[in-house]
């Protein structure tokens, strides 16, 4: 059965990314110097086609953007100025929205207003929750300090509301994130269709997930190492801090002032300075532009990157103000902290790109289930 | 210088010979009624079986270089025809292939375009006449109670003079005109600076077109070949213009173009011109040139209507030729 | 000795020695039996110089010339085929296998298509065997 | 008479195209002193779409628009659209294309200018702009020997007139030499080209100074004085007799230029053994004599007298020309920039011309094809000893159609690639042959055949540049995709050849400011017209022949050798040459358009 | 005549022969036949030494006859004859065996190609035996020229002769000069107007006091000779015009092909299915249009149309690729927001700027789609009523693997270059010879490529193989060069070996005549014999073997040299 092509699918794509893939004169330079490509999964040159033909179905069941962690190596090989790295990096997002059924992802990655938008909106929300609702409950701010001299943090965000609100987001944002995910699987198994994959491998190759969830061993095939460490360093912080707060918050808000060997402590530095030193590096990078991978910023990653600074910086700001007691402060950096984590969990986690710390290691899987898959 | 001013030297002594021939050369000899007296005035015939009586045995008892001028005149067909060629070689000290089939084969050579086996089955079993049983057929040697009966062995080739013995010259014709034996005659008679040996005497160098009188122009382009009983003849045009093979143009003249004159075309028993080293090809070759068409069908339409190629380019001189002979 | 034809080739010195050339340029192997002779044009061919080749012990001969409406000389290759065909009829009466006898055109290009040619041609002279002309000519009786 | 009337002027130019742009408001106040200027409009007035447009020509009544700037053909298409919508013939819209005239920066405004003002009163710039003329020294010279300029020189003295020949090597010839055959009819290059060489040689109008640079460039078109350096050869050329008893006895060796480096030569040497002329001479750089002072090995065995002068120094000639051909050619792309193919590396990855010569009868292996090996002293060499390669790569477009590297197609690599398919299963039968290519262009006549016939030969042409390649074990491991099966290409080859790309001779750079020849975007001398003059120049009597001008094969570059030829000749027949076009006083030209325009 | 002393000389070729012919036995072989009196081999009989070493012998041993065996005669035979001939012998002494091109390089049994070499050198050796000494002529030559086509080839030959004084008489088949040129909007890659190029030289060509122009005339027949050509021209009210002028440019260029031979395009049905020229015409009225009148929302550009197919042209059109991305610049100006889709098998921008071009072309925000010319063609067909758009294009795209089909409402096809039909007449008047695809084949494909084999006779532009502007207009400047260089130098040589008539053997049948296609022969009334004019005469040889007498004679190729290199060559055969 032929398959009609869509020039226009072109229209749509740009909005996702730099503009113009027919560069790309199909010599397979970028395919074969990427250390991620392998046999039936190839990229980037044969997703380059999909978008330069338009073909939707065929780039909607692609398994392959998520492969790829650009290295940039396509990118600095490339004879044209096609750029197949930050292409993949555009199908990323489009594909990201292509997965959310909300129809918001597409509307964020397309409109620097919508999302921005979306950001403030949610910023004066949580704003607004600290500074009226909370307070008509009758939390209130207090200068009163502990007995160790620290800020009474539970006083002003009780911690049993906040862990409410906490379990809420995370299974708003999960669910969101699942039914995504599934929708993923849909269109990359299931609607795929030429192949079957038996529950057993379901199960047998599970464990890749976790495991790639966990250590990102593709991300280590790139040549640049040090990429990856960082971004390891990033994502370990960024985990932990999110178990943490969502899990153990009781344990982790504390007003006490634990000694510095705590776990708790510990925890909290190392995914301080993983998240610091990860956003360092892509922020050095993007901003001096030398490094092919860092070249090209679309508005979202700029917004990511600096929205989970702030939220970091906060939330160094929160622990330095609160065990030396400067009450007024903590309370700010405490709303300034949710305002702008609140927005970015709600928004960049299920429909941006923070979406792709779930979508990557599912990905693997999935090419993984592709590989056992027996035609139908 | 008249042949009969010269009588004082001592007469030359001249044989006149016949292989595989019809007479009629000797009887061009004849041909030239009052000069014949001359020629005897002037040579005596030593050995020429049409007109006197000598054994073989005489002529080899001979002393060798003793005739001072052979006319050979018939092809070599036969064990008989051969043995006397060698013979009269050495006796002789000018040795002239004399006619046609002296020459190249003539007319007996046609033969070669069978084998012996086929001539004999053909003259001892399947002629209309023929009422031979027992297929017998002749064979060389015969004994009966008498002795050993002999007859020269038949070749399974007719061949030209030359290709047995050395020959010093070549009258063509067939018969040669008894005017060239004539001027042939007085020259060595008279003892001109004669040719260098191997060449053809008693003939022009020029082919026969030269002193042919009908109209020739460069329309040489033929649609169909005729046979001169198939076209009305208009006596003024050049035959090959009216699309009738005639042999003229690769056929040396001296005959004195008599077959065209009675319009008949030229069959060529004159023989080559010296440039030429087969006697039919270059005809062939002349005939193909005129050939009015360009697509291969059309060519082989029109040489359809070549009947007989072989024969018709080497009528006279098919042994003389560079094949020589059919191959069996 | 096992039987080894020789061909004799007539080739036109534009199209046919050319493309013969080119075998060579391109390396384009085939059987060693052919010797070829370089004529202006395939017009120039007189059926002696093909009846000589056989006299002399040719098994085949060979004449090549461009291919119709290719003729360096306009038409030089027609007047070789009507003489060919000509030709061709003689020796056919004079019981020499037609196959012996072929007239091919090549052009300049076709270096290919003249080693095929050389190849196939020698290979149909083995299977008709050694010309029997020279032989045929050598008999006992002559001097 | 058309009425031009009425003019409208739109001025476009992309900056991409001209970064040193020109001073548009200059030349739009310019072009305002025109009277038929109805109106003028600068790219960025408004947005170019047709409504635009056609508004202005109906509101302004205009009948012919002008489109001026780098490149205005890319939008004549949307102004010819308009003008038929108004109803006007859709042929007045009238291109004044600077870059189509080699206008790139600031200071060509004049001559911008007079573009722009031929366009406006309707007067072709080529009919306008006429230069002035002078008298012609019938001598000529030609820079360099290789085939465009042997051709160039043969074609001049043809018709009896004086050429001297300068060519910087030992001999002529130049690339095409080293060749082994050429495309597509496998003629051996050596047997077509040599017979050009010994007719140079033979040509008593032709003047070859062998081993000599041109230096300097003075005076102009018709009567130029050329300054040339005459490199000490060291062997005097009318008496050396080229026996070679010299380079026998010779004891310093240094890297053959000629086989591309794949052999020794010694220090007194001749390029190869057709060279022309065929007389030897002596690299300072590699003489044991010259650099300390004793040896002289080479004057001991020499049978001639004084032939063989040691100390002899370069020496500056000067000659008087009319007429400059510059056939200056190519050198390969320098695979070593292309780290990714291990070129220095790994022994058995080579570039063309090295493997040119590999397949050359005349070369290191007589024409053998064999792997780079380890002699005895460890130094890696060809030499039949050696195994043959089973499997052999070839990897297109090496250096060319790369913007990292070259952005130009190299025009002859297709086709010389698919000439060592070729030549090596000729070779070697059994062996298998790969190739990578991007497109295949066979363009030329019977190139197309001949591609048709290397696929039919069993060659792997396989669509997929290769991305690197890398030695593992004895093996090089060359790494892609290839294209249309879509799979990753790992094959194991025994020998990579890298079908390098052309580039400008190492001297264009020099010459360029030399001649006044400007050389475009790829450092290819500029043509004065890509169509109609891509042998003549800016400079009157300085013409181009051959791949200075831009890559291209030999029928090519012989072809343009003869056109440039075609020019000199020309102009000594008329005993007049035109000087240089860009020179032309701008007065001169709107002097001009105004005889010839209806309207003043 | 003298005693021939022959000298011949075994050339090694470096290993080209010496690998699969002993050159050594070859050399004692032909050393011992009779007039040889010296058999030498060398590594390159071509080289300065090697000629050298010719020419010492001559004088040292005497020679009166040389034989090289080496490559093939058409490669070095002037090399050779131009030696001896330094050395005192006449050039037509010398003779050349082939036994490189036709023996070394063809066979692979060393003893089977030494003893070919032997036969091929003992041959040549009976052949040079019957050598003469041909004379070297040389006429003069008219300073005019005939151009043949009134193309941008044509013009820009034209004006290089006549700028540099000399005449030229340009005839032109059609009403108007300028070809196909002409008729374009703009030329790639700089996007120049086509027709303002054109301009000034149609006025330099028109006003031109050196050029005479001939419309609407043909030409059949050319007589005469390099130097001394004549015809009579008609034009179309068949009035005759008689030219007399030295050489002959043949510029008649190429015409486009007819697409609808191929059936997958169904050009002829489908009215919106154009061929590339159409477009040209369409570009020239401003308005891109499909047949309905409406602006295509899709517009197809299927490349190879008729080209590099053997169903079709096997070979590459060379300028179809750049036209076609010229095309997208002029659509994409003037639709901005219609699809362009381009089908192409190969991109072949491979001149000055042209990749540079079509990287541009990429940033046009058009489709490009690879199919296979030679497989499978993709079918155009109607549209079905749902479709919003007019024909659907099905292809296999190539790159992608994937079966696809393509909406389009106008198809333009980039038709393949052709000769024309009614070549072969300017083809026999001037007497060139055609390639298998109907081009002008020149003397050389590398070396000579505007001359051809006939002398004063040159063919520039695409009638010699399909080519763009700057390169038809190098060649037709390369062309001039020749042809001013020989008007410059004054004569030509022509043709040394001839025929000639031996008056005493000519019997007058006239069959001779009508043979030469050159009208050399005549016949001479008063003499009653032909006549051969050794000028106009260019050595066939046809009427050599038609003369059924023997009187013609083929110089150099004389029966009795050819019948006694048939034996030579036969005599060593097993």
């Amino acid at each position: 059965m032929s398959i009609r092509v869509n020039p226009e699918l072109r229209n749509q794509l740009i909005q996702y990314g730099i503009g113009d893939w027919n560069a790309c004169y199909h010599c397979g330079t970028c395919t074969a110097m990427c250390p991620l490509s392998e046999e039936g999964f190839l990229f980037p040159r044969k997703k380059i086609r999909l978008m330069q033909m338009g073909l939707e179905a065929q780039l909607e069941s692609s398994v392959e953007p998520w492969l790829c962690y650009y290295c940039g190596d396509c990118t600095k090989t490339c004879p044209r100025d096609a750029n197949p790295g930050e292409l993949m990096m555009s199908l990323r997002r489009y594909l990201t929205s292509r997965y959310d059924w909300t129809g918001l992802s597409k509307k964020f990655y397309t409109s620097e207003t919508w999302e921005i938008g979306f950001i403030l909106f949610f910023a004066v929300m949580v704003v607004l929750s600290f500074l009226v609702i909370l307070p008509s409950f009758g939390f209130r701010f207090t200068t009163e300090l502990t007995a160790q001299g620290g800020v009474k943090v539970n006083s002003f965000a009780p911690i049993h509301i906040v862990e409410k609100f906490d379990w809420t987001m995370a299974i708003i944002v999960a669910s969101l994130l699942i039914s995504n995910i599934l929708r993923m699987y849909y269109k990359i198994i299931w609607k795929s269709g030429q192949e079957k994959v038996s529950l057993f491998v379901h199960i047998r190759e599970f464990w890749l997930l976790i495991f790639n969830f966990a250590v990102q061993p593709k991300f280590s095939k790139c040549d640049d190492k040090n990429y990856w460490i960082s971004h390891w360093f990033l994502m370990s912080g960024y985990t932990i801090m999110f178990i943490v707060i969502v899990v153990y918050l009781p344990w982790f808000q504390t007003e006490k002032i634990l000694p510095i060997y705590n776990l708790q402590r510990l925890l909290g530095y190392y995914a301080t300075f993983g998240l610091l030193f990860g956003l360092l590096v892509a922020i050095i990078g993007r901003a001096r532009r030398e490094d092919v991978k860092f070249r090209f910023s679309h508005v979202s990653d700029w917004l990511f990157l600096f929205m989970l600074t702030s939220t970091v910086v906060t939330g160094i700001l929160i622990h330095i103000f609160r065990i030396n007691g400067m009450a007024y402060a903590t309370y700010i950096a405490y709303i300034a902290h949710m305002a702008v984590l609140v927005p970015m969990i709600l928004i960049e986690v299920p429909f941006s790109k923070w979406s792709h710390l779930a979508y990557r290691p599912f990905a693997v899987y999935f090419t993984q289930l592709k590989k056992y898959a027996i035609p139908r | 210088m008249p042949l009969d001013t010269i009588t004082s030297k001592p007469k030359l002594k001249l044989a006149i010979y016949w292989g595989a021939a019809c007479g009629g050369c000797c009887v061009s000899v004849l041909d030239t009624h009052e000069k014949l007296l001359d020629i005897v005035a002037a040579a005596d015939p030593v050995f020429w079986p049409i007109a006197m009586d000598i054994k073989y045995k005489d002529v080899e008892d001979m002393p060798d270089q003793s005739i001072d001028l052979t006319l050979f005149n018939g092809a070599v067909r036969n064990s008989e025809n051969k043995r006397m060629a060698q013979v009269l070689r050495k006796k002789s000290k000018i040795l002239v292939a004399y006619g046609a089939c002296a020459y190249m084969g003539g007319i007996p050579g046609l033969a070669n375009f069978f084998t012996k086996e086929e001539i004999f089955r053909r003259a001892y079993e399947e002629s209309e006449s023929t009422l031979n049983p027992e297929k017998i057929r002749p064979v060389p040697e015969y004994e009966v109670p008498e002795g050993k009966l002999e007859i020269p062995v038949f070749f399974n080739d007719v061949l030209p003079l030359n290709k047995v013995v050395d020959v010093d010259y070549y009258i063509p014709g067939c018969p040669p005109q008894s005017e060239r034996l004539i001027e042939v005659f007085t020259a060595i008679v008279t003892g001109a600076a004669l040719p260098p040996k191997g060449s053809v005497v008693g003939a022009l160098e020029k082919t026969n077109c030269d002193e042919c009188k009908r109209k020739k122009t460069d329309n040489k382009k033929v649609k169909k070949f005729y046979r001169l009983w198939e076209i009305q003849d208009d006596k003024e045009t050049c035959f090959l213009e009216q699309g009738v093979i005639c042999m003229g143009p690769a056929t040396r003249g001296g005959c004195g173009v008599r077959c065209v004159e009675g319009n008949s075309p030229c069959r060529g028993c004159y023989g080559p011109p010296a440039a030429c080293s087969d006697p039919g090809a270059k005809m062939m070759s002349a005939i193909g040139t005129m050939i009015d068409a360009d697509k291969p069908e059309e060519i082989d339409e029109i040489i359809e209507s070549i009947v007989d190629p072989a024969g018709l380019f080497y009528r006279f001189s098919l042994p003389g030729s560079i094949l020589g002979r059919k191959l069996s | 000795m096992n039987f080894r034809p020789t061909i004799v080739a007539f080739l036109c010195n534009w199209c046919a020695y050319t493309g013969a050339d080119l075998a060579g340029t391109s390396r384009l192997k085939y059987a060693p039996n052919i010797r070829i002779i370089r004529i202006m044009c395939s017009g120039r061919i007189d059926p002696t110089f093909v009846l000589k080749a056989f006299q002399q012990g040719a098994d085949g001969v060979l004449i090549c010339g461009c291919h119709p409406g290719d003729c360096h000389y306009q038409e030089g290759n027609y007047k070789c085929l009507r003489r060919f065909k000509l030709l061709q009829k003689y020796i056919a009466q004079m019981g020499i296998e037609k196959e012996r006898l072929q007239l091919e055109w090549i052009s300049a290009s076709e270096g290919k298509q003249f080693s095929e040619l050389v190849n196939n041609m020698t290979k149909t002279m083995l299977t008709l065997g050694p010309s029997k002309i020279k032989s045929s000519l050598e008999v006992e009786y002559i001097k | 008479m058309k009425n031009i009337e009425q003019t409208g002027i739109f001025f476009y130019n992309s900056p991409e195209l001209i970064p040193d742009s020109l001073d548009y408001t200059e030349l739009a106040t310019y072009a305002q002193g025109y009277k038929n200027v109805s109106k003028i409009w600068n790219y960025n007035d408004f947005p170019w779409n047709e409504e635009n447009i056609l508004k202005k020509i109906e509101s302004y009544h205009l009948e012919r628009l002008v489109i001026a700037g780098a490149l205005p053909g890319s939008l004549k298409t949307l102004f010819s659209k308009a003008m038929a919508i108004a109803g006007k013939d859709p042929q007045d819209v009238i291109l004044a294309s600077f870059n189509a005239y080699g206008i790139y920066s600031k200071k060509d405004i004049e001559r911008a200018k007079a573009i722009l003002a031929c366009a406006i009163l309707d007067i072709p710039y080529e009919i306008a702009a006429l230069p002035d003329e002078a008298s012609v020294n019938p001598a000529t010279l030609v820079i360099g020997g290789g085939i465009a300029g042997i051709q160039a020189a043969l074609e001049i003295a043809n018709g009896n007139n004086l050429v001297y020949l300068v060519e910087k090597t030992g001999t002529i010839g130049g690339k095409m030499a080293t060749f082994d055959k050429t495309f597509p009819t496998l003629d051996c290059a050596a047997c077509i080209l040599t017979p050009k060489m010994v007719e140079v040689n033979q040509n008593t109008h032709i003047k070859l100074m062998s081993y000599c640079e041109v230096k300097e460039i003075n005076g102009q078109a018709g009567n130029f004085s050329v300054k040339i350096l005459k490199k000490a050869r060291k062997v005097n050329v009318s008496t050396c007799i080229g026996c070679g008893t010299c380079s026998e006895k010779c004891p310093a060796q240094a890297p053959s230029e000629f086989d591309s480096g794949t052999t020794m030569r010694k220090a007194i040497y001749i390029p190869f053994p057709q060279a022309v002329p065929n007389k030897y001479l002596i690299d300072a750089e590699s003489c044991i004599y010259i650099k300390n002072g004793k040896c002289k090995a080479c004057i001991k065995a020499c049978p001639v007298p004084d032939c063989i002068n040691l100390d002899e120094k370069d020496q500056d000639v000067t000659i008087e020309v009319g007429n400059i051909i510059v056939a200056t050619g190519y050198q390969p792309f320098d695979s070593k920039r292309m780290e990714q193919y291990g070129y220095g590396k790994y022994p058995n990855v080579l570039n063309s011309l090295e493997f040119e010569r590999i397949l050359n009868a005349s070369g290191p292996t007589g024409g053998n094809i064999h792997f780079r090996s380890q002699d005895k002293k460890g130094n890696w060499i060809f030499n039949t000893e050696s195994e043959k390669p089973e499997r052999i790569a070839i990897i297109h477009c090496v250096g060319s159609r790369d913007k990292n590297y070259n952005k130009y197609c190299s025009r002859v690599c297709c086709m010389y690639s698919l000439k060592f398919s070729h030549l090596i299963l000729d070779k070697l039968p059994e062996a298998e042959v790969f190739e990578y290519f991007i497109d295949m262009r066979s363009f030329g006549k019977g190139y197309e055949e001949f591609y048709e016939r290397i696929k039919e030969e069993g060659v792997s042409i396989i669509r997929g540049k290769t991305a690197k390649v890398e030695q593992k074990n004895d093996k090089l491991l060359i790494r892609g995709e290839d294209i249309l099966k879509a799979e990753i290409i790992e094959n194991e080859v025994d020998m990579v050849i890298l079908s390098v790309g052309l580039e400008p001779g190492e001297d264009t750079a020099k010459l360029s400011a030399m001649l006044g020849i400007p050389v475009s975007e790829g450092g290819w001398f500029e043509e004065a017209n890509y169509n109609t003059d891509a042998t003549g120049t800016f400079r009157g009597g300085i013409m181009l022949a051959g791949t200075c001008q831009g890559p291209k094969d030999i029928p090519d570059a012989v072809a343009q050798g003869s056109a440039a030829a075609a020019r000199v000749i020309r102009n000594i027949l008329r005993g007049k040459v035109n000087l240089d076009i860009d020179k032309i006083p701008l007065r001169a030209i709107e002097q001009r358009i105004k005889e010839l325009s209806t309207i003043q | 005549m003298e005693e021939p002393r022959i000298g011949v000389y075994v050339c090694w070729c470096g290993t080209n022969i010496a690998k699969m012919v002993d050159v050594e036995a070859v050399t004692t072989e032909v050393g011992k036949l009779p007039n040889v009196v010296l058999a030498k081999n060398y590594k390159y009989m071509c080289s300065d030494p090697g000629q050298e070493l010719i020419i010492k012998d001559i004088k040292g041993h005497n020679l009166n006859r040389v034989i090289v065996a080496a490559c093939s005669p058409r490669i070095h035979e002037l090399t050779f004859r131009n030696a001896v001939e330094k050395a005192g012998i006449n050039p037509y002494l010398f003779e050349m065996a082939n036994i490189r091109e036709q023996d070394s390089w063809v066979h692979t049994d060393r003893t089977e190609a030494t003893t070919k070499a032997i036969d091929l050198v003992i041959a040549a050796v009976r052949r040079v035996l019957y050598h003469e000494p041909l004379e070297k002529r040389s006429v003069s030559v008219d300073p005019a020229t005939l151009v043949i086509g009134g193309g941008i080839s044509g013009m820009m030959a034209s004006l290089e002769i006549a700028n540099a004084g000399k005449k030229v008489y340009l005839i032109e088949k059609t009403d108007h000069l300028g070809g196909h040129v002409v008729k374009f909007d703009l030329t790639f890659p700089h996007l120049s107007s086509a027709k303002q190029m054109m301009r000034p030289i149609l006025q330099r060509v028109e006003n031109h006091p050196n050029i005479e122009v001939f419309l609407q005339t043909e030409i059949h027949e050319v007589t005469g000779y390099v130097g001394n050509f004549k015809t009579t021209l008609r034009n179309k009210d068949n009035e005759g015009t008689e030219l007399k002028f030295g050489n002959i440019i043949a510029a008649v260029g190429l015409k486009p092909f007819d697409p609808s031979k191929i059936e997958e395009y169904g050009y002829g049905k489908f009215p919106d299915v154009i061929t590339s020229m159409e477009f040209e015409d369409m570009l020239g009225t401003g308005k891109i249009l499909t047949k309905y009148g409406k602006e295509p929302r899709n517009i197809a550009i299927i490349h190879c149309v008729g080209s590099r197919n053997k169903k079709y042209h096997e070979y590459c059109s060379r300028t179809c690729c750049m036209a076609a991305l010229k095309f997208v610049h002029q659509i994409r100006a003037a639709l901005p927001s219609t699809n362009i889709f381009e089908i192409y098998a190969d991109m072949r921008a491979y001149g000055k700027g042209h990749e540079e071009f079509y990287a541009m072309t990429t940033h046009k925000q058009i489709m490009f789609l690879m199919y296979d010319q030679q497989e499978r063609l993709p079918v155009i067909r109607q549209a079905n009523r749902s479709d919003d758009c007019n024909m659907i294009i099905e292809m296999d795209e190539k790159l992608s693997g994937l079966p696809i089909e393509v909406p389009v409402d106008m198809v333009i096809l980039m038709v393949n270059m052709e000769a024309h039909e009614n070549v072969k007449d300017v083809v026999h008047a001037i007497g060139v010879s055609l390639c298998g695809n109907q081009f002008f084949i020149e003397k050389h494909p590398k070396l000579d490529p505007v001359a051809t084999t006939t002398a004063g006779v040159y063919i520039v532009g695409t009638c010699q193989g399909p080519k763009d502007i700057p390169d038809s207009v190098a060649q037709a400047r390369a062309a001039a060069a020749r042809i001013l260089a020989t008007i410059e130098g004054g004569t030509v040589p022509v043709e040394v070996t001839t025929s000639f008539v031996n008056e005493k053997l000519c019997c007058g049948c006239q069959t001779c005549i009508s043979v030469c296609p050159y009208s050399a022969i005549s016949f001479n009334e008063i003499k009653k014999v032909s006549e051969v004019n050794e000028v106009l005469c260019k050595g066939c040889g046809t009427c050599g073997s038609a003369c059924p007498t023997g009187a013609i004679k083929c110089k150099h190729f004389t029966d009795l040299q050819i019948l006694s290199e048939i034996e030579g060559i036969m005599s060593m055969s097993y």
